[in-house]
């Protein structure tokens, strides 16, 4: 099994692992956790990509690498702006669910 | 010889070990600190990958940044006494979701193993641009960020602009223009204190050199950036600095610099060399080392602003 | 020598020199680049200075020497220490805290003490509360505090600190 | 010459990767979390200086062999800083 191969079967159980966290945690961090397990598997496979199209005296592709670096920075950018709403909905509703029945004082959180 | 792929095979069933402790772990903590632990074995693959630029950025985005701004969310939420997050789903929607997930996941294992044979790629264009547009340039994914996706790069520095923004437009009304509440309550122990004291004066230095080299081999202003806003967060979360007001003049405008001198430069390339961003020859390094310069800048105000989060109203300068 | 001006200054130097040193050893000696690693090198005293500004403190050479040596002799026993309770057949092991006293005001100096006596031998400071060290010791039977008041002594006459 | 600096290559980094494994035991076998803390500071710190050592003589250039030892020294001090941290989290969580 070539490296590229075995990184791109990774980059897959990553999703899938990412994507079950994402579903099953109730916890609104665990969930951006998972989903941040979700990008980074795509990025692989992307980087799999980069690395079999080796070409032109490169040993990988670089328009797709520096789309992954570009990809990163934007996902952390992402992942801040979810943890500030996060936060702000604890502060509003006095805690985290994402469940609109489990929260009791949601409605009142404009009146600070 | 044969040592190295088992030692890959090795290496891939660590990461997805990681990666699954950070699903299965009981609580928010460990959870992220088996992301952290995860960032830097992922970067490890970046590697194997030939992609030493990639695993930079993961090993101080993907690991570093993201576990403080984990870390610090999970002690604010603390803080807020705000730990209810509602019940799980039961085990039957659990194990419904497992086999999608795993759908999903062998779905995407058999199209990374049926990709086409040979591989499309933009490895020549990049070339081309490397030696044109980008002339100078040892580091083709540099030539690639700089100059034939220019534009690309640009706008994602508008993003961190934009996600800056939204950060702040979450606090309370009554609290814009001040700062952002510390890092950390509590008064920091010594030993974070004296390591904050060494190491980021040390990390700005090598922060300035991997942007320094980044035109010519791994590096570059991202990965340059995130370790200067990785030094400041450390000296923020050893209570050496604080925050600056979100007000603060000198904050926005190294917080716009980055992208306005990349538009600013793109703007210019449309009167002097024919087109949009592109470079007059014999100029195209040093100018992109200019642009490059204050993408340093944003990137390093950035990240740690974002980290910090909204406007507190509570914390004085 | 005695007013406090013209030494910070001469600190500062000091300290201008390792951050260029620092930037020769990872970047390597290139005439292009040096311009560049000047820069960096004031950029990092700026942060540096920012962060701890220079006390002016007198360090001696003879008594730093004598430091160095025991720290490396130190570091060296402690790791064989570790390693001779770890492989033995029945782990060798006697651990708690001992609270020993600090005459080392808080501040910079105590952190490096503590930071120093984390690479001994069978100690490991884990924080300062009200002038006291919580040492966390591998061997109790040890003398942990006398060795920790020999040690802080030395420091502090390597510091010239009497 | 190149003999001996070989052998004492071999040797260094053969002692070094020893205390790695020995601070690995350490890990293993000792009975709690603050100990476990000691075993890897302290043999991890010998393993890397004991390396670093053996690779000195293989280095290009003095800068080089300097960059070796400053790796050691980061490494030295973000371990031995966060051995502190971590066993102060350790204490108060027993108190």
């Amino acid at each position: 099994m070539n490296p590229s191969l075995l990184a791109g079967l990774v980059g897959a159980a990553l999703v899938g692992l990412g994507l079950y966290g994402l579903i099953a945690h109730p916890h609104p961090l665990r969930k951006l956790l998972a989903f941040n397990l979700v990008g980074s598997g795509v990025f692989l496979v992307f980087g799999v990509v980069a690395r079999r199209g080796a070409a032109a005296g490169y040993a990988f592709d670089p328009v797709p690498q520096a789309m992954v670096i570009t990809g990163i920075v934007v996902a952390f950018a992402a992942s801040a702006l979810a943890v500030a709403l996060i936060l702000r909905l604890a502060v509003a509703g006095g805690d985290v669910s994402l469940d609109p029945q489990a929260s009791g004082r949601r409605d009142d959180g404009e009146a600070e | 010889m044969s040592v190295l792929p088992l030692l890959d095979i090795g290496l891939a069933l660590l990461v997805v070990a990681v990666a699954a402790w950070t699903i299965a772990a009981r609580n928010l903590f460990a959870s992220v600190l088996g992301y952290v632990a995860y960032g830097l074995l992922l970067a490890l693959v970046w590697v194997r990958l030939h992609a030493p630029d990639i695993a930079l950025t993961e090993a101080a985005v993907g690991g570093g940044v993201t576990g403080v701004l984990l870390v610090t969310a999970g002690k604010r939420l603390d803080a807020l006494k705000a730990t209810r997050s509602g019940a799980g789903p039961g085990l039957r929607e659990r194990i419904v979701a497992g086999a999608l997930s795993a759908l999903v996941a062998g779905a995407l294992a058999f199209v990374v193993a049926s990709l086409p044979t040979p591989a499309p790629s933009l490895a020549p264009q990049a070339a081309a641009a490397a030696a044109g547009p980008g002339a100078g340039l040892g580091n083709p994914i540099t030539a690639v960020l700089i100059s034939y996706r220019a534009f690309d790069t640009m706008l994602e520095k508008i993003v961190l602009l934009l996600a800056v923004l939204g950060i702040w437009s979450v606090g309370a009304d009554d609290a814009w223009g001040s700062a952002p509440a510390p890092l950390r309550r509590a008064r920091p122990d010594g030993a974070m204190v004296l390591l904050a004291r060494i190491l980021a004066p040390i990390g700005a230095l090598i922060g300035v050199h991997i942007f320094w080299v980044g035109a010519d081999a791994p590096g570059g202003a991202f990965q340059g950036g995130a370790l200067l806003a990785a030094m400041w967060m450390v000296a923020m979360m050893a209570r050496l600095l604080e925050a600056p007001r979100i007000g603060s003049r000198a904050l926005r405008l190294a917080l716009i610099s980055g992208p306005a001198v990349f538009l600013t430069v793109g703007l210019a390339g449309n009167i002097l060399a024919g087109s949009f961003f592109a470079f007059p020859p014999g100029f195209a390094k040093p100018l992109i080392l200019f642009i490059e310069a204050f993408m340093v800048l944003s990137v390093a105000v950035a990240l740690p602003m974002m980290v910090a989060g909204p406007p507190d109203g509570e914390s004085k300068p | 020598m005695s007013s406090g001006a013209p030494h910070r200054k001469r600190f500062s130097w000091a300290r201008l020199a390792f951050f260029f040193l620092f930037w020769l050893v990872i970047a390597g000696w290139s005439a292009r680049d040096i311009p560049v690693g000047a820069l960096a090198a004031v950029a990092a005293l700026w942060v540096s200075q920012k962060l701890l500004p220079s006390a002016g403190a007198r360090v001696r050479a003879g008594p730093l020497f004598v430091l160095a040596v025991r720290l490396l002799r130190g570091s060296l026993a402690a790791g064989v220490d570790v390693a001779r309770r770890a492989l033995s057949p029945r782990p060798d092991l006697l651990p708690g805290f001992v609270a020993c006293p600090l005459t080392l005001p808080q501040g910079a100096a105590r952190d490096v003490f503590c930071l120093l006596q984390s690479l001994m031998p069978g100690t490991l400071p884990t924080g300062a509360e009200e002038g006291r060290a919580l040492v966390h010791g591998l061997d109790l039977s040890q003398p942990i505090a006398a060795n920790f008041a020999a040690e802080e002594a030395l420091f502090k006459g390597a510091i010239g600190d009497e | 010459m190149s003999v001996l600096a070989d052998l004492f290559s071999l040797a260094a980094v053969g002692a070094g990767v020893f205390f790695f494994i020995a601070g690995t035991a350490g890990l293993l076998r000792f009975p709690d979390s603050l100990t476990r803390l000691h075993a890897l500071s302290k043999a991890d710190n010998l393993g890397l200086g004991l390396v670093v050592l053996g690779l000195i003589p293989r280095a290009e250039n003095p800068l080089a062999a300097l960059k070796l030892v400053v790796v050691w020294a980061l490494v030295l001090l973000s371990g031995a800083s966060t051995a502190q941290l971590i066993g102060r989290v350790l204490r108060r969580g027993r108190e």
